[in-house]
């Protein structure tokens, strides 16, 4: 039983049939070939598959492909626009907010998500939104840093813009 | 030794993220190949259990799956899992790549389904049925050395699978001289490294070419190429490797595992490339844990508190079967158990056990961990014993920085160090005199506020060829290519340490070009000359170093070829920035592109130039390096609860020299967290059946981002002369370091209880129950 | 990490889903947010071999005000609960629990409906809708019955839910002057789940006196409770921090406390009563700053 | 893990030990149990329905009578294997006359292995007296009919 759907994906239109089971993730990274999206538990632990879909952060190992039918889904190679790395990915390379790397889309997009909805986090603000992605390299600070940083050029972009 | 800094010591940028933070990168499971198959391997639910037979005949059925294979079927034709460490009479029993018929422990390989996708692989390797006819298992080393315990494996009549001693000084004579004897039973508990990244293998075997490539998610893609090479019974230049991104090792991927071989077989058996992918639930019970010793510690002390000698048994559960490095673990706590005091007699005796778990090897830190938690704790405890306060007792015990190079007892010399500086910078930053009387008055209050230190001292830069199982040695080629340009092979292998970076600042430095300049290609056994790998935190200290030679080696044929251009001695010719000059004479200068085309082009040369700018260095370390530090944690521990809270953590490192400060950082920070881990969460725990019951991330706790405080972290700088360009590495500090300054904390808050020690990891439960032991009496 | 295969359907109506819940009996299970059943049905712990999906019914989604009356419809997100301005006014504790689930990216997916039908022991809702005394509206092709949260929560993983019912909505009251309340939860490291959860609620009357407390407990039990004989020993009291201690000592009376990796039975019950005095004292405060 | 516990059954102590021992009955209260053949002396091959909600399973085991002692003491041993692994316990039930009712004493060990232990640790022990729950139900009834 192969289902239809259709999907946005970093603002390009998709439609796939698909089975059912087939996870949001495998459809990103199998059908799609987008692979900046990883996998890293089968628990919904560790945020390494987090995109956002329609805006909000989702963990993409978690959702079935014919779930996200009709949404408009964002991955880490849908971030920087017109060669224009995104805010916080600037921030996880300029604080060095990642070393082996694969967290850092879960990560960032985690971090993306958090300052759509709230401009001005907290250190704890922050720590409380990536809770939901596990970094085995960092330690943390340096990722906190990064999105301190993001959080700082958005405002001033913001400021700029009005 | 290097001067000037227009590059080396700058907190520079890191040239491998552009592609990682882009989702641009390539780690082992985004290679799509065409006719790519997947396999799925069946695993085993006992732990120890005698195969009576196995069904597949469904699952070859099964849609899309293309073969079956179980141990029979690879019985002879593959070869066993490769142990490359050597201790006198070691048992090494053989270790199938699937199993023959017993099974060890939870999660051993037993047969491997291949399909024509991941699900249907999936769905395949669930239909194989395999009868066992399960038997005792054994999961606590003490009890497997016990006469009437299970074997696990029935041919030693034994489960020692080694014995190894130590003794330097005379510590018996110390023992009997001491003021003071202060023993203590630790124990430290088996880890999951949980690297981001589980293993993964694609392999494909091309029958023209007579070539089989295996991408691997490992940290030592030569190693691996060889092993493999032998286990298939292939030429080793008929097999490539290809370490593509690594998402992350800490010695989990510093090995060669049965997979591999597995995985390459099946390609060139299928004519087909074939990929596995580890789940989650299979990282946690088939690849390699990490610590899982018991220690029995005693340490001879003046009333005075000078320290005269330490004693230890080590008893280390090896789990079933040996990997690349299982036995050789726990030789490294012993090197380096006197930690940084000045110990005159030490005797130590390990001994290794098989048991029905998974197997132990490296794990970040491997084996010092374990060492400076097991002194660090000591001397916590003599300075409790001896109402001395920890800060002097260790003060007291350093050797002084003219005492180097020092040789310990235990047999290493100690390169370089100032011990006390570090202790007493991390004392004034974290305000040492005023946390104690705080303390003192919280306690009144019935709140437990602990101050802990650990002044370690690691043993890095892995290590000099004659302690080294595989060589000791790194390779490096560089190459200014025609357009001035720069390529860098390294045999490093880095899977997020940042060489891409720091080897380019170092390129940049000695060349004077810019980073943007140079490009460092790792982890292709085709591209690169042999290499050992990335571990022991040995990637700058060593493989560094061989990019530092192979440079010295380039800029003496460019100042030659310099001189020959502008008619001077090469003595003359000094490298700026983007050109070659003559000493005092800086408008009589050639630009670096020409002097660089000059030597290619080679229309005239300096008589007995070669053509060419490429060198290669193949550096062996003299001696291992010697980072240390003082990490100072404060904790505060809620009575009601057990929860630990951590106020403040304070850490001075000495790495010596620094490339990249932030990449330093960086490293130390997330050693640290692994640490914290250590100390107050992550525990695998093998019921007595030995079954892992902290399967997955729903029951092992690795720290989260709200788990762990703000580090304030900062250095002294004591160079290495081991190695030309003074550094020593900082890949394991953190985590070697910490753990005990932890565990110190909260042993001291809680000091008004009237215990003397706590086994990690500190649950809050565990606490708790101290509070309420103290309350019922 | 891949689940076995199955039917998917994804109604748009409430009847189409009634419908196909009739029809395809115990084989089928209903998706809502998935994030209890996904995880299981990749490790292939859970196998249903139909999966209904409530997702598509934007009738079961929303936050509404009924008079004194707080209605929320199933399939609405922890995430949306959690920032509901009208909850966050009328009726706290809702909110405040669901703060408390797993990490943001679950509480974008997961819902109340879904969390309430697993029934999971540690799950944090049910101590919530046990302290409001919610009811719940459990629906299927026979008709509509409502059901007392008290009633609801059968035993471990095992709720009143019968077969081919779907459970669409809770209500509850809204808080009255001089209430408050309060969710306190321990979380175990690793997966986030409450090793305790205590949810309360404490209503002053008009001399500020205790005119009546609920308080549910979750992950102590096999399934979340009311601690009656606490709320008993406060009622008509003036609360005061000695007397709430008091009470909370009974926290866990009457049950039989779990025992796991995490915590013993014994940690379970010592906690209960820490949290229980907290989340009261928390509750209390909040009361009398609505007075 | 280790179970152990008390239940009251009402019904004489012979009534109670000829349902524990009959073949049919046996059928009735295993909970979940689909099939039951007789495979030997006092062994039976079982299917089972193990777990609970969605989270169960089919599994294949066998219950052995392993040790009689009418009407006082009985020891079960009951082994199931299924896709996620096994489940295999043993106890002893030790029958008690109260007044015309029986106390039944039951105590025992359950092992599991593959990917129930792994995951499920946390819902073992509920799990656990759920399905005990289930069985002395099941008893009840049987035993009191």
């Amino acid at each position: 039983m192969a289902i239809r759907i259709a999907v946005k994906v970093n603002g390009r239109a998709q439609v796939h049939d698909v089975e059912p089971r087939l996870l949001l993730v495998h459809y990103l990274r199998d059908v799609l070939s987008l692979t900046g999206t990883h996998v890293g538990c089968e628990t919904s632990l560790c945020g390494a598959c987090t995109v956002l879909l329609d805006g909000q952060a989702v963990k993409s190992c978690t959702l079935l492909a014919v779930q996200a039918d009709g949404a408009d889904i964002t991955t880490i190679e849908g971030l920087a626009r017109d060669g224009q790395l995104h805010p916080v990915q600037e921030g996880f390379w300029e604080e060095h907010g990642l070393q082996c790397g694969y967290c850092t889309p879960g990560m960032i997009l985690a971090g993306v998500a958090l300052l759509n909805e709230n401009p001005n986090p907290s250190e704890a603000d922050i720590r409380r939104a990536i809770a939901g992605n596990l970094c085995r390299c960092t330690g943390y600070q340096h990722i906190v840093n990064a999105i301190q940083s993001a959080a700082r050029k958005l405002k001033q972009k913001s400021r700029k813009k009005s | 030794m290097m001067t000037k800094t227009r590059w080396v010591g700058k907190p520079l940028k890191r040239k491998e993220d552009p592609r990682l933070i882009q989702g641009l990168a390539h780690y082992v499971d985004d290679l799509a190949l065409p006719g790519l198959r997947y396999a799925a391997i069946v695993r085993s639910p006992h732990a120890h259990a005698r195969i009576l037979g196995i069904r597949f005949a469904a699952a070859l059925e099964s849609p899309g799956v293309v073969a079956v294979l179980t141990g029979e079927d690879i019985r002879g034709k593959l070869g066993m899992v490769p142990v490359a460490a050597d201790l006198p009479e070691l048992k090494v029993p053989p270790h199938p790549p699937l199993a023959l018929d017993k099974v060890r422990y939870v999660g051993e390989p037993v047969a491997v389904v291949v399909g024509d996708s991941r699900y249907r692989a999936r769905d395949a390797a669930e239909l194989v049925e395999v009868d066992y006819e399960p038997l005792p298992a054994v999961t606590n080393p003490e009890k497997a050395l016990e006469k009437n315990s299970p074997l696990v494996h029935e041919q030693f009549k034994t489960n020692q699978a080694c014995l190894w001693k130590l003794e330097g000084g005379f510590p018996d004579k110390a023992f009997k001289q001491a003021h003071r004897i202060v023993r203590q039973r630790f124990t430290n508990q088996r880890l999951i490294p949980v690297a981001m990244e589980p293993r993964g293998v694609v392999a494909q075997y091309d029958a023209g070419e007579e070539l089989l490539t295996v991408w691997s998610s490992t940290q030592i893609p030569h190693l691996l190429r060889t092993q493999i090479a032998a286990m298939l019974g292939v030429p080793e230049m008929r097999v490539r490797v290809i370490a593509p991104e690594v998402g992350g090792g800490f010695g989990s991927k510093l090995n060669v595992y049965g997979e591999e071989a597995l995985v390459a077989h099946l390609a060139m058996k299928l004519g087909r490339p074939v990929k596995w992918i580890e789940s989650r639930r299979e990282n946690f019970l088939s690849t390699i844990h990490g610590r899982d010793q018991i220690n029995e510690v005693e340490v001879a002390v003046k009333r005075d508190g000078t320290l005269l000698a330490l004693r230890c048994r080590i008893v280390a559960d090896l789990g079933a079967y040996h990997q690349l490095l299982t036995p050789a673990i726990p030789t490294l706590t012993g090197l380096l158990l006197l930690g940084a005091y000045k110990i005159p007699a030490v005797k130590i005796e390990y001994v290794g056990v098989f048991t029905n778990k998974m197997a132990t090897d490296a794990y970040r830190g491997a084996g010092r961990p374990e060492a400076t938690f097991l002194i660090e704790r000591m001397m916590d405890l003599v300075a409790m014993e001896l109402k001395q306060d920890p800060a002097e007792i260790r003060l007291k015990n350093f050797p002084q920085p003219k005492d180097f190079p020092y040789a310990t007892p235990t047999g290493v010399i100690y390169d370089s160090g100032d011990y006390a500086a570090a202790l007493k910078k991390a004392l004034a930053q974290v305000g040492y005199k005023k946390l104690r009387q705080e303390q003192k008055r919280l306690w009144k209050q019935g709140r437990y506020l602990g101050v802990g230190l650990s002044s370690y001292v690691e043993i890095c830069a892995m290590g000099p060829s004659s302690q080294m199982p595989a060589g000791g040695w790194e390779s490096a080629t560089v190459r200014i290519e025609p357009t001035g340009k720069v390529t860098v092979l390294t045999g490093s292998s880095p899977h997020g340490q940042g060489q891409e970076t720091s080897f380019a600042q170092l390129v940049a430095e000695e060349l004077g070009l810019t980073p943007d300049d140079v490009i460092v290609i790792h982890g292709d056994t085709k591209a690169v000359p042999y290499g050992i790998g990335t571990f022991g935190s040995r990637a700058t200290a060593v493989g560094g170093t061989a990019v530092y030679l192979s440079l010295q080696k380039l800029k003496q044929k460019l100042t030659r070829m310099a001189a020959h251009l502008l008619g001077v001695a090469p003595e003359q010719v000094v490298i700026g920035e983007g050109e070659l000059f003559v000493k005092g004479k800086p408008r009589q200068a050639k630009k670096f592109l020409e002097v660089v085309q000059a030597a290619y082009v080679a229309k005239t040369l300096p008589p007995g130039f070669e053509p060419g700018l490429e060198a290669t260095s193949f550096f062996e370390p003299s001696n291992f390096t010697f980072p240390f530090g003082t990490h100072v944690c404060v904790v505060e521990v809620e009575r009601e609860t057990g929860d630990v809270h951590i106020r403040r953590y304070v850490a001075v490192d000495d790495c010596g020299r620094v490339i990249n400060p932030l990449l330093v950082d960086g490293q130390v920070h997330g050693g640290i967290v692994q640490s914290i881990g250590q100390a107050l969460f992550e525990e695998a725990v093998y019921d007595e059946n030995g079954q892992l019951v902290t399967g997955e991330l729903m029951d092992y706790a690795i720290p989260r981002a709200w788990d762990v405080p703000r580090f304030e972290t900062s250095r002294t700088v004591t160079p290495s002369p081991v190695n030309p360009m003074g550094v020593k590495g900082v890949g394991e500090a953190g985590t070697i370091g910490a753990t005990p300054a932890v565990v110190n904390a909260v042993v001291d808050a809680l000091r008004p209880l009237g215990i003397r020690d706590i086994a990690m990891p500190l649950k809050r439960e565990r606490l708790w129950e101290l509070f309420q032991k103290k309350r019922a009496r | 990490m891949i689940p076995r295969g199955f039917d998917y359907f994804s109604p748009q109506t409430l009847e189409e889903a009634l419908a196909l819940v009739a029809e395809h009996g115990a084989e089928a299970k209903l998706l809502a947010g998935g994030h209890s059943l996904l995880p299981m049905m990749k490790l292939r712990l859970a196998a249903p071999g139909v999966l209904i999906d409530l997702g598509r019914i934007s009738d079961l989604r929303a936050i509404r005000e009924e008079g004194e009356q707080i209605v929320i419809g199933a399939m609405t997100t922890h995430a949306e609960i959690e920032k509901s301005g009208l909850l966050r006014r009328r009726a706290p504790l809702l909110a405040e629990a669901a703060a408390e689930i797993g990490d943001v990216q679950v509480r974008n997916r997961g819902t109340l409906g879904g969390a309430l039908a697993h029934a999971d022991p540690a799950a944090d809702y049910p101590a919530a809708v046990l302290a409001l005394d919610a009811e719940l509206t459990l629906v299927s092709q026979r008709g509509t019955r409502t059901v007392a949260a008290q009633d609801f929560f059968v035993d471990l993983l095992t709720t009143a839910l019968e077969p081919g019912e779907i459970l669409t909505e809770i209500r509850f009251a809204a808080d009255g002057p001089r209430t408050g309340s309060a969710y306190l939860k321990l979380h175990q490291p690793a997966s986030g789940f409450a090793i305790v959860g205590v949810a309360t609620r404490v209503q002053l009357d008009s001399k500020g006196k205790c005119e009546a407390t609920a308080v549910g407990v979750t992950g102590v039990a096999p399934k979340a409770y009311r601690a009656t004989q606490v709320e008993r020993a406060l009622k008509g009291k003036a609360l005061n921090e000695r007397i709430i201690a008091q009470a909370a000592g009974k926290a866990a009376a009457g049950v039989e406390p779990l025992s796991d990796l995490h915590a013993s039975a014994r940690y379970r019950k010592a906690m209960a009563e820490v949290f229980t005095r907290r989340a009261l004292a928390l509750a209390l405060e909040r009361a009398r700053r609505r007075q | 893990m280790k179970i152990q516990g008390n239940q009251t059954i009402t019904a004489p102590r012979e009534k109670v030990f000829r349902v524990l021992v009959d073949p049919q009955a046996i059928a009735r209260l295993l909970p979940g149990c689909e099939e039951l053949e007789p495979a030997g002396a006092d062994t039976y091959d079982v299917k089972l329905k193990l777990g609970i909600a969605a989270l169960s399973g089919s599994y294949q085991g066998t219950v052995k009578l392993a040790e009689q002692r009418p009407p006082e003491r009985l020891r079960l041993e009951v082994t199931s294997r299924g896709p996620w692994g096994f489940a295999d316990g043993a106890g002893t039930l030790e029958l008690e006359e109260k007044k015309g009712k029986t106390l039944v004493h039951y105590a025992g060990e359950v092992k599991v292995g593959g990917m129930i232990a792994s995951i499920g640790q946390r819902l073992l022990e509920g799990a656990a007296r759920l399905v005990i729950g289930q069985f002395f139900k099941n008893l009840e009834k049987e035993a009191s009919a």
